[in-house]
């Protein structure tokens, strides 16, 4: 057999290779150094190299299309533009890791490992164009999250977050798992390109197909958290170490979410056969929304409130995925989910760095009324965190708004009106909860014994940066969105 | 192909009793027990499909190695027979037979309705073959899938090490 | 980009304020306001008023994919209302002088940021940045209400936020699917509020669910909160008893125009046969506002809830107006607009002085008070002549036209609107008397509530003449204004005979874009004017 | 019924249909135990009852990537299993206990 | 002179007394105050004499000067100037009003020299001044209305001029609101008027209405006209809004005479006269002006038999008059209701003033039962009343007399009128006399009640100059409009000048031949009433004191009922006023706070009770969390498979 690949190939996936490498080495020096932990600077250093050089070697990539390793893996607008939301996401992550009181300083070398790695696997999965290669990338960042979480110092609810996700997880790939092997059985092959290309004629022929279809979307509707394959998401963000909760809820999105639209490329959605889940489908999307929001509604954890809503956004940036797939205007559609991805990405990943610089303890729980009087003492950092929210509830003129409205109007020219609606229902809701930090902050006398603020550089820049970034995408959205429309054109 | 039959049909019982057996004794320990020889059941299955390398995998690998981890576990926890064994809840103890069933349901109504059209060759390549096209797949099309699943250990391992040496917090510094 | 600068001016304002020290904040604030106000007066040169077109067009590609620019213009329906945002900015920072005394630095970039949306929210031409602006200017507002309000302020602020939210949110779906329409009618996707006028909405009379009928009442609905007309008013009394003076004022006056604007800017012109369809029953609803803000304001004890009661009623006339469809009542709701933004912001400054004194707003605290502060006593019944549509002050004007369009509208409607004439004299004259007249009040003729006793003092009631003198030497609180208060209630005052008197002054400015508003009323267009 | 022919001649869907039981047992284990390790003796049926079916595709079609992704399959099932007990002996070590129950505190 | 400056310079000089006054409102010196406002109104009264003279020199038919200052409103159809006319009525107004106006602000520099704000005082009145002219000189029904309200205004204010007295700052609330209901009217009318006939100005409207009013409905015009006149009842105190005048005495007393007597309160009967030409064409409309001016008058009347309170007397009688003006509109004698309104105007303020001077010598006492035997400390006050006072009972040769047998001669003989009507108002005329009679009697003469720390003493000069001018006008002001059938029998044969006067722009209804003989009877039995009820009166009060306290034991329930004012306040309160606030605090309370709140409060309940059961969803259970899911895929599945 003759090997086709060559070069090329490796360069392509040289943004994994940089991370993977990149994340030995603090590891390699740790067990050398007699598995003593070194400064963690010196770590993150070495993690963003990882990061940076990964990203660059990207950059390449962008505006191609290409297969590697026999067309095992395919790189085009779609996995360039997730690939950086994902690097951005980890160097971001990262660096609230090193300043988190959960993930530092024990065993900061293992967690950065595991990070990047869980990154290596993100990118395999936005990658991949076969099911084995999706199921493998989502494994190992599946994995690498379970282990990230049981790792904080964090005593008793991380354990029993990773234990939850763990065991949850495992069901539904499981079951995704099932699905994949139906597909298997009925395609005849994992190929990615083969099952879109079938995907409309087996989804109206065969029965074992729309099976295996439909669970496969479930394994990825349960990491995207979409009712009634959410409810691990609240306990899981609350108990996680807030850095890790900002990267599962961006990253593992991200990556789901991009391997999700090319899903949706093959127009399944329109095939006569399948409008029945794609009815359900807005019915779990309505539900989605409406659980979160309600969800968020009255928590007192904040950490937990911004689970709910990391529910309810996933349930909007469904809307734009129905309107993808239902045929059409898809473009609309595809384009609003990718500009949500990187804005839901820009101010949930924000607002969590925010949190995590709140929490003076591993096992702070951080309430409401603990964000008293933040806007006295700190605020620069109240008031990035009061953009990032007013984006969340999409309040021009921040990125948050843009999203919405790109998925609404999406929406509303698919004639999934009432999607739209109740978008806005579930916005109108979460009014509230968002606001109430906000209250919390500028409104409320500050408590007696304020809680100690986490300053440090690092984190204060990124997050004040991410609220910058919210602010100037607000304003100036279209270069985002041409490089968003550029980046499904080719898709789609 | 009546033993073809009742070979498949023996094993399948011995199978199904044995998984049963797995998820309904109330000892953990025997739990274990029973899934060792599903698995090993298993690969029974497996070898009587052909995939004789799968097989071999399967018994090392599962009956083997993630048994003994299954087992040394269950050993240094020292557990010893639940006294209820299953969760609580009739209504939802029903539901979630219930939906188990239904999905099995489905699976097989599809099954049935949906193999019939699929065009089964009978031209199953060699054994030789199998494994060699595998491993050729494995350096080709699936080498960075491999890759990525050699990280997938070595993460697992470093990981397992990291969650184990985990003391349980800041308290337990003291 | 005179245009731009009068929306931007604002932002760099507030970066200023942000980096001046905290003494100088102040003047430095009023300094820069009236910088504004005077740009804004440039505009009496630029802007051509013989024309019903929109003037001095700024547009600049913004999201091109979706035909969004941005794109902003001025004509007659916009041009007082940004007038009178410049005009009232200053008046705010200095009567905000003494009231704010805690975080200047913040509430005057509030102040700034507010007033650069609110220019922004008249001066957009482009559906989306005038919802962006529409949203934006909650913010500053609720930071005014929730920052430095009363006791319930968190309460208040946070009802005002999800009520204006919550309605215009559904706008923002019917702006979309006007997006699309003009992609499908026109042939390119636009935004801008002009190519709206072009489209043919398909209408369907007696049939709720059409497409014109659903875009109107989601228009409508962001609109009516935001005015507020009569069953989702209720935010309004609590925000503005919550607020602070200056974001009284400023929500009253300017902020609530938002919502009447847009009816004169979008719901109408857009949606001309629903607005036609359906006028009968926003001129209820109107009515009904009329005389159910003036009942109700009328028991309050409270009097900034008293106020503002009788803006849910004033803006009542105002709905009136707008959807009696007709010149007078267009062109009434257009001045009754600018009524109540001076009026009302006014009395909320008066408000606002009483109680800067004496830290209450309960009507029975106070009595007697002409005695011991006859000059408060003089603006305030000046403006409460204004309020009640007294004859040579500006109120007149604006309810006459509402009234008279109204009852061309409909007979049965306008006549019970002239109810509300009769009510509101009621209320504000019975406020005033039990605030300006009678027996000196507890905090009036005493001590007040400076610290000893509390409790009212012997001044008995009925005898006129008891606590006479007794003010200035006993009670150590000086009702009357001062110099910094007569300066800020001066050029209201003015304004309130002047726009009484000469009201072809103002109305001459918007006089072709409201004709034209009401005589192409199926058919609107708008030209743009390089 | 179906006929004696059907039940005799063994095929794909008689391997399918096994799996499917084996799945759900494995399923039920997951839903029903309250022994944590148990829970994942549950998850590790489920996994290989998938794999019996890919193996049983794989058969009728003559296309290796199933055998691959049963390849793979058994390892993240194995790396799963390391994932899973790890976590199982970490809990232990807090609680001296494995069962589902002890988990309930993160709720609402 | 151009008559656009003197028409401006009549208007402008009280307004610059207003801002005089009203700049230095804390002055104490009611000299310079007051000499400024008279100074002021006396420039208007001079303007007013000029404009007379020119207007006098025109051709009857041209005589209208009429100067438009600038374009007030413009919009659509709707063009109002702000414009100003001159004519034969407005010209009478003007010179009663600056005339009478100026008498009134000399008699206030006495009147008010103890007070604490007198500058407050003049300002007010020169306000008043200026808007009542506004009224009678506006070309159009809109600047009439801002005159209509401006007086009421002015009366707001002066009425609670002394505000530290609750009852006091009630009354003037209490005139300001029940004027603004008939405001409410009035501009309900306009507005018909405008959409029927497409204009507000007078001369327009009068030419209009007579050319269409054959081949158009007349509906409109009627309920116009009935509309203003709500406006009319309230202004002028008519049933049912008359209730506020009497509350209104709790203004200074120069106030009553002036704005409460003399000028306001006639500006419904000028403005129904100065519409008469189109009036005519509603006869239903004149019915019932014509009856709720003759209920006007006689209950007035009566309620006025039985007040104690001086000027609450001279309150329900200028009720009464005006009911009797609006008798005449009623019945078409628009010349002679202008006509009592003039002379009305000059005997009314006379004994207002001239209560004034009482009240001011009593040190505030306003009851008649604490005086009596006055004539002697107050010789010219009591001179000048009793002139008022033949004057307002109809005794030839006063002026009242003419005026008043003029329109009860129309109400009989007049095609609108009736013999019932004119029943009414002989009546009232006989009422009138009584309860006149007995203020006389209770206050100069008889003995004095009062107690020994007061002493009377006659006022300055400043007051009781203006009382000597008024009541030589009540005594000659009548002889302008001498009846015909009087005319004809006195030396030179006075014509009837008033109403030569006014006839070019009045309206005429057909009259039938004057019966001579009847008139001569009926101007006897109206006098001879006359004279009866002020006999019965005197002998009431001062021949025999106890007769009145034993007729009202007799009469129980009846007087009773009368001396409440027939309990009308009472009823308003019970049925109007209070249910009112009660209902507007149901409103709020329940609506507003218990059911629109509570919607919105719902949409957040419903949320928090969603929030609720989805926290008991969210168990903690892992379970749970995967039976969901399983649930999820079944239900998913079932329905795929169901419907796929």
């Amino acid at each position: 057999m003759e090997i086709q690949f060559g070069l090329i190939d490796f360069l392509l996936v040289a943004p994994a290779v940089a991370l993977f490498v990149m994340s030995c080495v603090p590891l390699l020096i740790k067990v050398m150094r007699g598995n003593q932990e070194q400064n963690t600077m010196a770590t993150l250093v070495y993690a963003y190299t990882g990061v940076f050089a990964a990203m660059g070697f990207c950059l390449p990539t962008i505006g191609a299309t290409r297969t590697a390793f026999e067309g095992a893996l395919v790189f085009d607008g779609v996995s360039a533009f997730a690939t950086i939301v994902i690097l951005f996401c980890t160097a971001v992550a990262l660096t609230f890791a090193r300043d988190s009181q959960s993930t530092n300083p024990k065993q900061f070398t293992e967690t950065v490992f595991l990070m990047m790695n869980a990154a290596v696997g993100m990118l395999t999965m936005v990658w991949a164009n076969d099911l084995i290669i999706v199921f493998v990338g989502l494994e190992l960042f599946s994995l690498c999250l379970y282990m990230m979480i049981a790792m904080s110092l964090e005593e008793k609810v991380s354990k029993e977050a990773a234990f939850k996700y763990f065991i949850l997880g495992s069901f539904a790939s499981a079951l995704m798992l099932y699905g994949i092997s139906f597909i298997y059985g009925t395609v005849g092959s994992t190929y990615l390109p083969e099952l879109l290309s079938s995907t409309q004629n087996l989804l109206a022929t065969n029965r074992l197909f729309l099976l295996g279809f439909v669970l496969l979307i479930v394994g990825l509707l349960f990491k995207a958290a979409v009712f009634p394959f959410h409810a691990w998401a609240p306990d899981v963000y609350q108990g996680a170490p807030t850095p890790l909760t900002a990267f599962m809820a961006t990253g593992v999105k991200a990556a789901t979410l991009a391997f999700f639209l090319r899903l949706v490329a093959s127009q399944a959605f329109t095939v006569e056969r399948f409008w029945p889940f794609v009815d359900v489908m807005q019915w779990m999307i309505v539900l989605t929304i409406l659980i979160g929001n309600v969800g968020a509604f009255r928590q007192r954890s904040l950490k937990r409130m911004l689970a709910y809503s990391s529910i309810a956004h996933s349930g909007y940036v469904m809307i734009g995925m129905i309107a993808a797939g239902i045929g059409g205007a898809s473009m609309l559609g595809a384009t609003g989910v990718m500009f949500y991805i990187v804005s839901y990405a820009i101010m949930t990943i924000g607002a969590f760095g925010v949190l995590h610089m709140l929490e003076p303890r591993p096992d702070s729980d951080l309430t409401v009324e603990d964000l008293r009087g933040l806007a006295a003492r700190k605020p620069w950092l109240a008031l990035a965190l009061t953009v990032l929210l007013l984006s969340l509830t999409g309040i021009p003129p921040t990125v948050g708004f843009f999203g919405k409205f790109f998925l609404f109007s999406a929406a509303v020219k698919q004639g999934l009106i009432w999607l739209a609606v109740w978008g806005v229902i579930g916005s109108i809701i979460s009014v509230y909860y968002y606001l109430r930090p906000v209250v919390a902050m500028y409104m409320e006398e500050p408590v007696i014994a304020p809680a100690q603020v986490n300053m440090r550089p690092l984190s204060y820049f990124a997050v004040s940066f991410l609220a910058l970034l919210v602010l100037v995408f607000g304003i100036a959205s279209e270069p985002l969105y041409q490089v968003v429309l550029a980046s499904v054109a080719k898709v789609f | 192909m009546l033993w073809d039959a009742i070979g498949f049909y023996g094993m399948a019982l011995f199978l199904i009793f044995f998984a049963l057996k797995t998820i309904t004794v109330p000892n953990p320990i025997h739990a274990a027990l029973y899934l060792v020889l599903t698995m090993i059941g298993l690969a029974g299955m497996f070898f009587n499909l052909g995939a004789h390398f799968i097989a071999g995998v399967q018994m090392i690998v599962y009956a083997g190695a993630v048994m003994v981890l299954f087992v040394m576990v269950l050993m240094l926890f020292d557990l010893k027979a639940e006294i209820r064994s299953f969760s609580r809840g009739l209504l939802s103890g029903a539901l979630k037979i219930m939906s188990s069933a239904l999905l099995v349901g489905f699976a097989l109504g599809s099954a049935g309705s949906s193999v019939a059209i699929l065009d089964s060759s009978d031209t199953a390549p060699t054994q030789i073959d199998v494994t060699r096209q595998l491993g050729v797949l494995l350096y080709t099309k699936y080498l960075f899938a491999f890759e990525v699943l050699g990280i997938l250990l070595l993460v697992v391992a470093v990981g397992v090490v990291a969650v184990s040496r985990m003391k349980g917090g800041t308290h337990a510094q003291h | 980009m005179l245009l731009s600068l009068l929306i931007f001016l604002p932002v760099l304002f507030a970066l200023i304020v942000a980096m001046l020290p905290e003494k100088v904040i102040r003047p430095a604030s009023l300094l820069m306001s009236l910088l504004h106000f005077a740009l804004s007066l440039v505009l009496f040169y630029r802007f051509n008023p013989s024309s019903a077109g929109l003037q001095l067009i700024e547009k600049t590609p913004w999201l091109p994919t979706f035909g969004v620019n941005y794109f902003v213009g001025i004509d007659g329906i916009s041009f007082w209302l940004v007038i009178l945002s410049t005009f009232l900015t200053p008046l705010v920072v200095l009567g905000s002088w003494t009231a704010i005394t805690e975080k200047i630095r913040s509430f005057h970039i509030c102040l700034f940021l507010l007033s650069s949306a609110m220019i922004g929210t008249f001066l957009a031409l482009d559906a989306i940045l005038f919802y962006a602006f529409f949203e934006a200017s909650l913010i500053p507002m609720y930071f005014m209400v929730g920052v430095w309000g009363g006791a319930r302020r968190l309460y208040a602020t946070m009802k005002f936020f999800i009520y204006t939210m919550a309605g215009s949110l559904f706008m923002l779906v019917a702006i979309i699917a006007l997006i699309f329409m003009t992609q499908e009618q026109l042939g390119t996707m636009s935004a801008s509020i002009p190519d709206f006028y072009k489209l043919q909405i398909p209408f369907v009379a007696g049939d709720l669910l059409n497409t014109q009928t659903i875009l109107f009442f989601a228009f409508a609905l962001a609109f009516a909160i935001k005015v507020p007309m009569f069953p989702v008013h209720t935010w309004l009394p609590d925000a503005h008893v919550e607020a602070p003076t200056p974001g009284s004022v400023i929500l009253a006056a300017v902020m609530l125009k938002m919502g009447t604007y847009g009816f004169l800017r979008f719901v109408l012109p857009i949606f001309p046969l629903a607005a036609e369809y359906w006028a009968w029953l926003f001129m209820l609803l109107g009515v009904i506002g009329i005389i159910y803000g003036a009942l109700v304001a009328m028991v309050q004890p409270d009097i900034k809830k008293l106020v503002a009661y009788s803006s849910v009623s004033h803006m009542g006339y105002v709905m009136l107006g707008i959807f009696a469809l007709n010149i007078y009542g267009v062109t009434g709701g257009l001045y009754q607009m600018l009524n109540h933004g001076i009026s009302t912001g006014a009395l909320f400054l008066l408000v606002g002085m009483l109680y800067e004194r004496t830290h209450s707003r309960q009507i029975a605290d106070y009595g007697g008070l002409a005695k011991v502060a006859p000059i408060y006593t003089i603006a305030f019944i000046i403006v409460t002549f204004s309020s009640i549509a007294v004859p040579l002050t500006n109120g007149f004007i604006g309810e006459f036209l509402i009234l008279l369009g109204g009852f061309e509208a409909n007979k049965i409607f306008g006549g019970f609107a002239v109810l509300g004439v009769i009510l509101g004299a009621v209320y504000m004259l019975w406020a005033v008397k039990r605030i300006f007249f009678g027996a000196p009040g507890k905090l009036v003729g005493g001590g007040g509530d400076t610290g000893h006793g509390g409790h009212g003092v012997h001044a008995g009631h009925g005898h006129g003449h008891a606590a006479h003198g007794s003010h200035d030497d006993h009670s150590g609180l000086d009702l009357e204004i001062g110099a910094r208060e007569m300066f800020v209630l001066a050029p209201l005052v003015i304004l309130i005979f002047w726009m009484g008197l000469f009201p072809s002054d103002f109305l001459n400015w918007s006089k072709a874009s409201l004709d034209h508003l009401v005589q192409n009323r199926t058919n609107y267009q708008l030209n743009v004017e390089e | 019924m179906p006929s004696t022919e059907t039940i005799l001649n063994v095929g794909l869907t008689h391997y399918l249909a096994l799996s499917a039981v084996i799945f759900s047992f494995g399923m039920i284990a997951v839903l029903m135990r309250k022994n944590v390790i148990v829970m994942l003796m549950g998850v590790e049926l489920m996994l290989n009852a998938v794999n019996l079916s890919f193996i049983a595709f794989a058969k009728e079609s003559g296309n290796l990537s199933g055998h691959i992704m049963v390849f793979f399959v058994m390892t993240i099932a194995a790396a799963e299993a390391g994932v899973g007990l790890a976590l199982a002996v970490a809990i232990y070590k807090k609680f001296h206990e494995v069962n589902i129950r002890f988990f309930e505190h993160l709720r609402g | 002179m151009n008559h656009a400056i003197l028409i401006l310079t009549l208007l402008i000089a009280p307004l610059l007394g207003f801002a005089f006054n009203g700049l230095r409102f804390r002055s104490h010196n009611a000299y310079l105050a007051g000499s400024v406002a008279t100074a002021a109104s006396f420039i208007s009264f001079l303007c007013s004499l000029a404009l007379f003279f020119q207007l006098k020199d025109l051709p009857p038919e041209a005589r209208h000067l009429t100067s438009r200052f600038f374009d007030w409103i413009v919009v659509g159809d709707l063009r109002v100037p702000f414009g100003f006319t001159v004519d034969q009525i407005s010209a009478i107004m003007i010179l009663i009003i600056t005339g009478v106006g100026s008498l009134i602000h000399l008699f206030s520099i006495g009147y008010m020299s103890h007070d604490e704000r007198p500058s407050k005082y003049f300002a007010y009145l020169n306000l008043f001044l200026f808007n009542m002219l506004v009224l009678v000189l506006g070309d159009n029904l809109l600047i009439t209305f801002v005159g209509w309200e401006g007086v009421g205004l002015c009366s707001y204010l002066l009425i609670g001029f002394w505000f530290s007295d609750p009852a006091k700052a009630a009354a003037g609330m209490k005139a300001f609101v029940t004027n603004r209901i008939g405001d409410a009217g009035f501009l309900i009318g306009m507005f018909i008027l405008f959409f029927t006939y497409g204009t507000l100005t007078y001369s327009d409207l009068l030419q209009l209405i007579p050319q269409v009013v054959e081949s158009t409905w007349t509906g409109p015009l009627t309920l116009a006209f009935l509309f203003l006149f709500i406006g009319a009842t309230g202004k002028s105190a008519q049933i049912p809004l008359y209730v506020w005048l009497p509350d209104a005495m709790a203004g200074p007393t120069p106030v009553s005479a002036l704005i409460h007597a003399a000028t306001m309160v006639t500006a419904g009967v000028y403005l129904f006269v100065r519409l008469s030409p189109a009036l005519i064409f509603a006869p239903h409309a004149m019915e019932v002006i014509a009856w709720t001016g003759a209920a006007t008058a006689l209950v007035a009347a009566t309620i006025g038999i039985t007040q104690w309170d001086i000027k609450k007397i001279l309150a329900y009688s200028t009720v009464s008059q005006l009911g009797y003006m609006f008798l005449a509109v009623g019945v078409g004698a628009f010349g002679a209701a202008q006509f009592h309104l003039m002379t009305h105007a000059f005997f009314k303020a006379l004994m207002f003033l001239g209560s004034g001077s009482v009240i001011h010598a009593m040190h505030e006492e306003q009851d008649v039962r604490k005086m009596g035997g006055l004539r002697k400390y107050l010789p010219i006050t009591h001179f000048t009343f009793v002139l008022g006072w033949l004057a307002i009972i109809g005794i030839p040769p006063f002026a009242g007399f003419f005026s008043k047998d003029e329109i009860l001669w129309q109400a009989f003989s007049s095609p609108h009128g009736s013999k019932a009507l004119w029943f009414v108002g002989a009546l009232t005329a006989a009422c009138t006399a009584f309860y006149m009679t007995r203020l006389m009697a209770l206050t100069f003469w008889g003995k004095s009640r009062f107690g020994k720390d007061v002493h009377p003493h006659e006022s300055p000069p400043s007051m009781t100059i203006p009382l000597m001018v008024l009541g030589l006008l009540s005594v000659i002001g009548g002889w302008v409009g001498i009846p015909h059938v009087l005319g004809a029998v006195l030396p030179g044969h006075p014509s009837n000048l008033f109403e030569g006067w006014l006839k070019p722009v009045i309206g005429h209804v057909a009259h039938h031949e004057p019966n001579v003989i009847m008139e001569w009877a009926l101007m006897g039995v109206s006098v001879s009433l006359a004279g009866l009820g002020a006999w019965f009166a005197y002998h009431n009060y001062l021949v025999q004191p106890n007769l009145p306290k034993a007729v009202a034991a007799k009469l129980g329930p009846v007087y009773r009922a009368v001396a409440n004012k027939y309990y009308v306040d009472e009823f308003y309160d019970r049925f109007l006023i209070n249910p009112l606030i009660a209902t507007s605090k149901a409103i709020w309370l329940y609506i507003d706070v218990n059911v629109i709140d509570k919607v919105t409060y719902f949409a957040g309940d419903l949320v928090s009770g969603l929030a609720s059961f989805a926290k008991t969803v969210q168990n903690g259970k892992t379970q749970s969390y995967a039976l969901y899911m399983a649930l999820g895929v079944a239900i998913i599945m079932t329905f795929v498979m169901w419907r796929g």
